[in-house]
């Protein structure tokens, strides 16, 4: 409860440092100072020494591993207000206004990390897409940004219809909105004796997670999106907000797996497959490197999606992991591409040779994001993986991934063959200091947890 | 003594690294003395091993360390010293000595570097050898195997600006490799089957083998020995193995390496003896070798190339006595081939060295008067192979044809025409080499005169071998007893013999054969010589069955065709179709269909919405007929993703 | 101890080296650096018994470091020590942009490929593996040749999608085993139908496959060593390929003999195809570093095939071989460099008459050649002599079949020898001049332990004994 | 049939008229008024089913505020008829195509649904509809939830503020 | 009435709200089919949670099962609310830099 509405609180406060404030850099600072405030509040209630108690009537659910979700979004959160804060301060005018709707977002992921029923889950993803509807549109002078706000506005909006009408079903089926209930399984291998109302209403809302978490078919928002939107946003709709949708989904559908049967395993593994393909495939051909961080963001949803098709202790496990893996690294790597002038391919040519600590520390974030040993992308994948087969799944399925894995390799590195073997003299806006140190901190942490993961995971976890 | 026998290859092998590391430093006497000496200290303690075996009559085996060790193989650094292995040493180290001593005036004109090189290329060469033949088990004559074939590619090149000589190193090596393949593939069986190859263990567990085993192996090694002793199919290599230096043709290409399979199969008398179909194989191989190479060297004009062919005719009269049991009959033809085809070879060598190296005898003539000792000692070599008795080449010949004849006597027949043929071809080289009038240029006549004593002193010594190395092996018919290499040989031999019925031939058939043989080969030598004591270079062509002599039959041109070429063309198949298109095109085929892949798909991403939605509506609707009703497309997806 | 410190000294060094500035002082701590390793190498094999390390290092995940130095491991241990000295000693004139960066990366190498021969974790095996494969993408990509980004990111792929796939072997391994350890001796231990060893098999043979390479997953391997900065082509054809013999028999062999007996015969046939069809591109090949690597493909299959045959026999020439032609190998290498390095070609068309300016090089080269043709008293020849063995053995045929590139080998290699030195001089080698001293040096080591080996190879085939007789004890 | 039933089928026929005459109406202004119309049908259903509070709210918030809004808008930019673009006619129809599998997939699954026979929607019994208990539950059990939506609608506010200002 | 009859009309409303976002092209038209939906999805939770009510009934005169099924309209209309201010003033600004609300003209960013 602490970070609900401490976030709430805080993001009220930011509305109104814009007041108060006309520096813009001081605002960056504020929001620096009140995340820091929200990570001790949230991290109070996760020592147990202090928490908001309130009576929710069973509405909201506190675990450890939510609120230990919190801390990595608002850790990620303030990385990337350290690193791009101001380039936030760039985009428009309110930057005020963005770092409150920051703030009512990080409150509805600490909603969608306890949701306990419908209800709050359908809230919880609202007060999240609706401040990124407009942070999409920030950037209102530009066409591609109008475009992707409204494009993202109207599927979402129809999204939010088609989980709405899901949760009516599940709700005729099952008088009340928790889920997977009133579902009785039967023996393996037959179609469960369940509500065929809730079933479908189940169906529905998956589909609308799915989209939430771009999932392929449900992906096509999110290249646009993402390319139109500021590439601030960008990084932090593709992070933060992204790796929440996948909590949420996780947390609605872990116990389905033998409530829904195996046609259930049929139709999540159809997803993940579209999904890698249609992430992975596609991010071969971009030539703007934004444009491939959004496919490759989708590709790293169907990854994330094995926790969901495994759905036991590890993959639990290995969707934090992988949430602090894939914001970590795709925070460095977009803080990096906003520095640049030129986003496409060419434009990171001979980058190493300009800036060398950029390079560097981009090299780490995509090799991370590619999965390769001794970053922390390897041990995300790896848990993804581990659960999978863990958990007796098709071998088949991992199989598959890891061959897409291998086509991920491909792109990735033709940024990094850029930085380092292509000549030319990419350009970049002015790089400070501090920003290098941050950018070498987040090296160093993608390295740590790719070392030593248990670090991460035992310490604060267990 | 036999103790000390590791001695015998090690004064080579110091000859050899003195000489290889110290060829800059070393002057060319310096040289020469450490070559020649080393050998001839070989050949020292080789006698002296002779006569300690020959007192005790026993084999000896000395195990130096344990070469390979491993589970269930034990391949010892041995050797065994044995009537057998004495016999080789000391023909190798003796006319090893003998030509060493003539190359260090033949090579006089080289550099210093190139002088130690060619030096330590020879020494090292009778340090395998002498490893072949002292070896005690297969895996050790297989190191000498090898490594004679090794020396004589580095020898055939040793002018290795030239690249035809390089070729022909590289021919004789790769067509030594091919015997040597079925050699190494009958050493794995005798592993496979008896876990030994060490030969006492081998002779002893022999009753284990099947008779296939023994015949695929006996065929194995046969293999191996058609590549080292030139015999059908393997043979074209010897012939040009002529482009190396003439003493290195003489010890080589005729007088040792050669004889390797011989003594090889010799020594695995035994399994010979056991397996009847690969004696057959062996004896009309050698013999089929001898008449072809014979006919060959009818037509040829290159000094040489006329003595390569008539070794590997030769060499085809020794297979044929192995093929038919006359093991001792072959060993000493190998010996009395050894002095009399060395000797051969260093008077052609003479002949080169006195002509500055024009070889073909159409321009030569006459020279019987420029170089009497030459002469002489290159006229008894010719009647030494020519049969005429009582000159060494008499009786061992007559050894194995009368075997022959014992087994078959066809071979007997055909064995006979070689003969003859070999006593026209020979007195055909001889009579336009030394009779007859100078052909030669003018500046060549000028210069022609009798060599040094280095070179001269082993024809001599050789000349002496040839015309009373047979006295050591007359045949019994003459006297009892008398075949003082046979009786030596006994041990060796004991097992197959014990095997092999013995018939003999009655002593009067024996005497009517040599005594119609003898006239024969006398009559074609005298009409070889008048025939040939008026010839006149003409420009005539050659045609019909002369041309194909003359060419060969034509069957380094055949292999060509039928082996050379088609490997050349998969080659290039391989490398130009199969792994740039097919192999490496299906791997870039992968990159180059994700890429056009990723273009397709890319499409999809339309940017209107309405195709957006569309698409996320078809999917919900699949989703629920997937769910609902146990679709054919459902139920294939549940087969592809069944657990594992 | 001594295989922690194995894989830290590189490991530092080459962290170290990438502060430096000076092109000095990096090459001088590289090369002391991999002096130090080749001491403690010799220290590991001249110690009695099975080393190892173990620390705690993945408690949640069943991972721990875990170092463990068998017969193999020294004797792969001892090669890749050997090979760093000498190639930096090889190529020390040589230079190179950023020479820090370059002999960072080198010993960031070698501590992958020590850290995969020692490694007795299946998860810390992984890790080095990728380790190994990492640097080497670098040198590759920074310093190689005209096509290198193209090749390299060939190479990297396919052997990435190798060890991707490995990885999930590792994992379904890992879930089977009883006490969910990634251990070594757990994996040893685990109980596996017929059906999931096949699945095992097939997921771990892919990588390793590539890595070898087997036939006909070879094909990133000619143009990566065409392309590469010759230093690390040593490296990669000397040490790296190693690593997939060295894993097939350390984690396949063991664990899940029943597929490995099934599918020996696929294998061994593809590594015998491999082997003929190599030798014969070899023939036709106009680039020395080429035609190198296409020998090297031959004769790894055969190494290949010889551990399928399951005898002890081909198992122990297979160990010693994996030295043996490693150390030829890089012979080659250098040869190759010093030829391109001082005539800038390595197209045999452009060569000729090289005997005549360098005799040194000559005479060490045909000795290398000659090791490379598997000559008896060479190093090579004791190695081959046992894998035939066990080839045959294991069918008569295929041994045959294989024996063709015997003497197809022998067709390449006297060929090489021939177009480079033999023959008169032409235009590019007119001027050529003998090498440098420290070549030589380098050379004459390579080819006294070449000669040492084939005369004397008892210690090494002891050294690994213990290995092959624990992989029979198992089944 | 009761006047209930009557009721429902002749405000179900005017939802579905209505709604499909917002689909084809060319002039948006009429789609706005039809929609209107639409939610008119559904005040009157939520009536039919008692829950008076909805009936309420739903006139105000959506055929009132709404929908104004949306008039407003309309009117704003000046679309009419003549500048309404329409999708070709392959689009449209592959469009309704797939709304009617839509349809038609969970139509046959409500169909196929056991647990739906005998199944009724109480029409005029039942007052958990009225303000009163709803009011009761809302400031009871979903409290919580209710103070939540001040953070979406504070979100919402200055959404509206920071895309409408002009700069 | 039968539950059916409810769930039939909504599905209809439902769909033909999905077939206009399919078929506009006015992005006010389509915003609007969306509200359609909503309200389509507002009526079947009324409905069910009668429903729901009169299974409880039989059994407890005084029960407020399907309180939360209203409820929860009540949301999704608070919501709406939201969205629509949202989504407007989105359109609003597109047609300001564009002069136009056609979604198919929403091409910039593809592929």
């Amino acid at each position: 409860m602490n970070a609900i509405i401490v976030s709430a609180l805080l993001g009220v406060v930011m509305m109104f440092s814009g007041i108060f404030f006309q520096n813009k850099s001081i605002i960056k600072h504020i929001a620096a100072g009140c995340l820091l405030l929200l990570l001790g509040a949230n991290l109070l209630q996760h020592y147990e020494i202090f928490t908001i108690k309130i009576d929710t009537h069973n509405l909201l659910r506190f675990e450890k591993m939510g609120i230990f979700f919190n801390t990595i979004t608002i850790v990620a959160t303030l990385i990337y207000v350290l690193l791009s804060g101001k380039d936030i301060e760039n985009t428009g005018v309110h930057v005020a206004e963005y770092f409150a709707l920051i703030f009512f977002i990080l409150c509805g992921v600490s909603i969608l990390t306890s949701f306990n029923g419908l209800l709050m889950l359908f809230l919880g993803i609202e007060i999240m897409s609706i401040p990124l509807y407009i942070l999409t549109g920030t950037d209102k002078r530009n066409l591609k940004s109008n475009e992707a706000a409204l494009k993202y506005f109207l599927m979402g909006s129809f999204s939010t219809g088609i989980m709405l009408m899901g949760i009516t079903l599940i709700y005729g089926g099952s008088g009340n909105f928790q889920i997977g209930q009133a579902i009785v399984s039967s023996a393996a291998g037959t179609v469960p004796n369940a509500s065929f109302l809730e079933v479908a209403g189940l169906l529905l809302l998956f589909s609308a997670m799915c989209f939430k978490v771009s999932a392929a078919p449900f992906h096509f928002w999110t290249p646009d999106v993402y390319d139109g939107a500021p590439s601030v946003f960008t990084s932090f709709m593709a992070t933060i907000v992204k790796v929440t949708g996948f909590y949420a989904f996780i947390r609605l559908f872990e116990n389905q797996n033998e409530l829904l049967g195996p046609t259930w395993k049929i139709i999540l593994s159809f997803v993940i497959i579209a999904t890698l393909l249609v992430g992975n495939i596609t991010a071969v051909f971009q030539q703007s490197v934004k444009r491939m961080l959004a496919y490759s963001s989708i590709a790293q949803a169907g990854f994330m999606l094995f926790g969901l098709y495994a759905s036991n202790d590890l993959s639990k496990e290995g969707i934090l992991l992988y949430s602090a893996a894939y914001c970590l690294a795709t925070i460095g790597i977009f803080a990096v591409l906003i520095k640049m002038k030129d986003y496409t391919l060419d434009g990171f040519n001979g980058l190493a040779k300009t800036q060398p600590v950029l390079a560097f520390t981009a090299t780490v974030c995509l090799m991370s994001l590619a999965g390769i040993p001794l970053t922390a992308g390897f041990f995300a994948k790896y848990y993804m993986l581990a659960s999978v087969v863990k958990a007796g799944g098709s071998l088949m399925i991992v199989i598959v991934a890891v061959l897409f894995a291998a086509v991920s390799v491909y792109y990735y590195l033709r940024v990094i063959q850029a930085m380092y073997f292509k000549e030319g003299e990419a350009e970049t806006t002015e790089i400070t200091p501090s920003f290098k140190v941050g950018l070498v901190f987040v090296a160093i942490l993608i390295l740590l947890i790719g070392a030593l993961p248990s670090v991460l995971l035992n310490y604060f976890y267990f | 003594m036999s103790k000390l026998v590791y001695l015998i290859p090690l004064f080579p092998l110091l000859g050899f690294l003195i000489n290889g590391l110290g060829r800059k430093h070393l002057s060319k006497s310096m040289i020469g003395i450490i070559g020649t000496g080393s050998i001839l200290a070989s050949f020292i303690v080789s006698v002296l091993v002779f006569f300690d075996v020959k007192a005790t009559g026993t084999s000896t085996v000395v195990t130096l360390f344990n070469f390979i060790q491993v589970k269930g193989l034990l391949i010892p650094f041995a050797f065994q010293v044995d009537q057998l292995s004495v016999i080789f040493l000391l023909i190798i180290t003796g006319i090893g000595t003998l030509i060493h001593l003539y190359s260090t005036a033949y090579m006089h004109t080289e550099e210093p570097a190139h002088f130690g090189r060619y030096f330590a290329y020879l020494n090292l060469f009778i340090f395998s050898m002498l490893l072949l033949v002292l070896g005690a088990n297969y895996v050790i004559m297989f190191i000498g195997w090898e490594g004679v074939g090794l020396c004589s590619y580095l020898l055939i090149g040793y002018w290795f600006k030239n690249n035809n000589y390089n070729y022909a190193a590289k021919k004789a090596f790769v067509m030594n490799r091919i015997g040597d393949l079925g050699f190494l593939l009958a050493v794995f069986w005798l592993i496979f089957k008896l876990g030994t190859a060490t030969y006492s263990d081998v002779f002893l567990h022999v009753d284990k083998l099947s008779a296939f085993d023994i015949t695929a192996i006996t065929t194995l090694l046969f293999v191996g020995a058609m590549g080292k002793s030139a015999q059908i199919p393997l043979y074209t290599w010897l012939p040009d193995a002529m482009a190396g230096p003439t003493p290195v043709s003489a010890l080589i290409h005729a007088a040792t390496m050669v004889t390797a399979g011989i003594y090889m199969i010799a020594r695995t008398n035994l399994l010979y003896s056991m397996a009847p179909g690969t004696q057959t194989l062996i004896a009309i191989i050698g013999l089929a070798t001898a008449i072809f190479a014979a006919t060959i060297a009818l037509k040829q004009n290159d000094i040489k190339k006329v003595l390569a062919y008539s070794t590997v005719s030769q060499l085809g009269y020794m297979f044929l006595g192995l093929g038919v049991g006359a093991y001792t009959g072959a060993v000493f033809h190998v010996m009395t081939h050894a002095f009399f085809k060395a000797l051969l070879f260093l008077g052609a060598g003479s002949v080169i060295h006195a002509m500055h190296h024009e070889q073909d005898i159409t321009k030569m003539g006459g020279l019987k008067k420029f170089m009497p000792i030459t002469h002489i000692t290159f006229l008894l070599a010719c009647l030494a192979i020519a049969g005429i008795p009582p000159f060494s080449g008499f009786f061992s010949k007559d050894e194995i044809l009368m075997a022959a004849y014992a087994k078959n006597p066809i071979y007997y027949y055909v064995g006979l025409g070689g003969a003859l043929m070999t006593a026209f071809y020979m007195f055909r080289l001889y009579t336009l080499t030394f009779l007859g009038g100078f052909r030669g240029t003018q500046a060549q006549a000028s210069h022609v005169h009798e060599s040094p004593i280095a070179m001269t002193f082993p024809l001599i010594v050789l000349a002496i071998l040839s015309v009373i190395g047979g006295l050591i092996g007359i045949p019994e018919v003459f006297a009892k007893d008398a075949h003082s290499l046979g009786n030596f040989l006994t041990p060796i031999f004991a097992q197959s013999a014990a095997l092999a019925t013995e018939h003999h031939l009655e002593a009067s058939q024996e005497y009517l054969f040599m005594g119609v043989s003898t006239l024969l080969i006398a009559g074609i030598i005298f009409y070889t010589i008048s025939s040939y004591k008026k010839y006149q270079s003409t420009e005539t062509e050659n045609t019909g069955l002369a041309k194909l002599l003359e060419n060969k039959w034509y069957i380094d041109e055949l292999y060509d065709a039928i082996i050379v070429k088609p490997l050349n063309a998969i080659a290039v198949f391989f490398k130009n179709i199969i792994e740039k298109n097919i192999i490496d095109g299906g791997v870039n085929g992968v990159g180059k269909l994700v890429s056009y892949s990723s273009r397709q798909i890319r499409l999809l991403q339309s940017g209107q919405v309405g195709n957006y939605v569309l698409i996320m509506v078809l999917a919900i609707v699949v989703f629920i007929l997937i769910w609902f009703n146990d679709l054919t497309l459902s139920y294939y997806l549940n087969r592809l993703f069944k657990n594992a | 101890m001594i295989p922690l410190l194995l894989i830290l000294i590189p490991l530092l060094s080459g962290l170290a080296v990438f502060f430096l500035k000076e092109a000095r002082s990096s090459k001088a701590l590289a090369l002391g650096s991999s002096v130090i390793t080749l001491a403690l190498s010799l220290m590991a094999v001249s110690s009695k018994g099975v080393l190892h390390y173990d620390a705690s290092w993945l408690p949640g995940l069943g991972g721990r470091f875990t170092l463990m130095q068998d017969g193999m491991g020294k004797m792969l241990g001892l090669l890749t020590a050997i090979s760093f000295p000498v190639v930096f000693a090889a190529t020390y004139k040589n230079t190179y942009q950023k020479p820090a960066a370059f002999y960072g990366l080198m010993l960031l190498t070698q501590a992958g490929l020590l850290g995969v021969f020692l490694a007795a974790d299946a998860l810390l095996f992984y890790f080095f593996w990728e380790l190994a494969l990492i640097p080497v993408y670098f040198l590759c990509s920074i310093w190689g040749g005209e096509k290198r980004i193209v090749v390299t990111f060939k190479f990297f792929i396919y052997t990435f999608i190798g060890s991707l796939l490995m990885l999930v072997g590792i994992l379904f391994v890992y879930a089977q085993t009883a006490d969910h350890s990634f251990a070594l001796q757990s994996f040893y231990n685990v109980q596996l139908t017929g059906k999931q060893q096949a699945y095992v098999f097939a997921l771990f043979f892919i990588a390793f496959a590539i890595k070898m390479p087997i036939f006909p997953l070879h094909t990133w391997q000619p143009d990566a060593y065409e392309q590469a900065p010759t230093a690390t082509t040593m490296i990669l054809s000397g040490v790296m390929v190693k690593m997939g013999l060295f894993a097939v028999i350390r984690w396949v062999l063991p664990m899940v003999p029943g597929a490995v007996k099934g599918h020996a015969l696929f294998v061994i046939i593809l590594s015998v195809i491999g082997m003929v069809y190599a030798s014969l591109i070899a023939i036709k090949q106009d680039d020395l570093k080429r035609l190198i690597a296409y020998s090297s493909i031959a004769h790894i299959g055969l190494m290949c095939a010889a551990i399928f045959t399951q005898n002890q026999i081909g198992l122990e020439g297979v160990m010693i071989q994996m030295f043996n032609h490693g150390i030829n190998v890089i012979g080659l290498w250098i040869v190759a460099d010093v030829i391109e390095q001082q005539l800038g070609t390595r197209k045999f068309s452009e060569l000729g008459g090289l005997a005549q300016k360098a005799p040194t090089l000559a005479i060490l080269l045909v000795v290398l050649a000659l090791a490379n043709v598997a000559l008896p008293l060479t190093n090579a020849f004791v190695g081959e002599f046992l894998l035939f063995n066990g080839l045959f053995q294991y069918n008569i045929w295929i041994a045959a079949v294989a024996g063709i590139s015997i003497i197809l080998s022998a067709v390449y290699t006297l060929n090489m020898i021939q177009k480079i030195f033999y023959g008169n001089t032409v235009e590019k080698t007119n001027n050529a001049v003998e090498i440098d001293f420290n070549v030589q040096v380098v050379l004459g080591v390579l080819v006294v332990l070449v000669l040492v080996m084939g005369v004397y190879p008892q210690p090494m085939i002891d050294l690994t004994k213990d290995t092959v007789n624990a992989i029979f004890a198992h089944r | 049939m009761s006047i209930t039933e009557i009721l429902f089928f002749f405000l179900s026929a005017l939802a579905i008229g209505s709604a499909i005459m917002v689909l084809v109406s060319k002039n948006p202004v009429y789609s706005v008024l039809w929609l209107v119309a639409v939610f008119f049908a559904i005040s009157g259903h939520y009536i039919l089913l008692n829950a008076q509070f909805l009936a309420i709210v739903n006139l105000i918030v959506y055929a009132g505020a709404i929908m104004v809004l949306f008039l407003f808008v309309i009117m704003l930019m000046n679309l009419n008829a003549h500048s309404e673009p329409q999708k070709n006619l392959w689009m449209k129809l592959a469009g309704v195509i797939s709304g009617g599998c839509f349809l038609m997939v969970l139509v046959s699954l409500v169909r196929q649904a056991n647990e739906l026979s005998n199944k009724k929607a109480l029409t005029v019994e039942g007052n958990i509809g009225l303000i009163k208990n709803l009011g009761k539950v809302l400031f009871n059990d979903y409290v919580v939830s209710f103070e939540i939506t001040s953070v979406l609608f504070l979100s919402a506010m200055i959404g509206a503020i920071v895309i409408g200002k002009k700069d | 009435m039968p539950i059916q009859y409810y769930i039939y009309l909504c599905l209809t409303l439902f769909s033909i709200g999905i077939i206009g976002v399919l078929t506009r092209r006015n992005a006010i038209i389509v915003f609007m089919c969306v509200e359609l939906m909503l309200n389509a999805v507002n009526l079947l939770l009324v409905a069910f949670s009668k429903m729901h009510l009169a299974t409880a009934l039989v059994a407890d005169k005084a029960t407020k099962v399907g309180t939360d099924g209203q409820l929860f309209v009540f949301f999704i209309m608070v919501v709406a609310a939201a969205e629509v201010s949202v989504g407007l003033a989105i359109i609003v600004m597109l047609y300001r830099n564009t002069h136009s609300v056609d979604i198919n003209f929403l091409n910039r960013l593809k592929n």
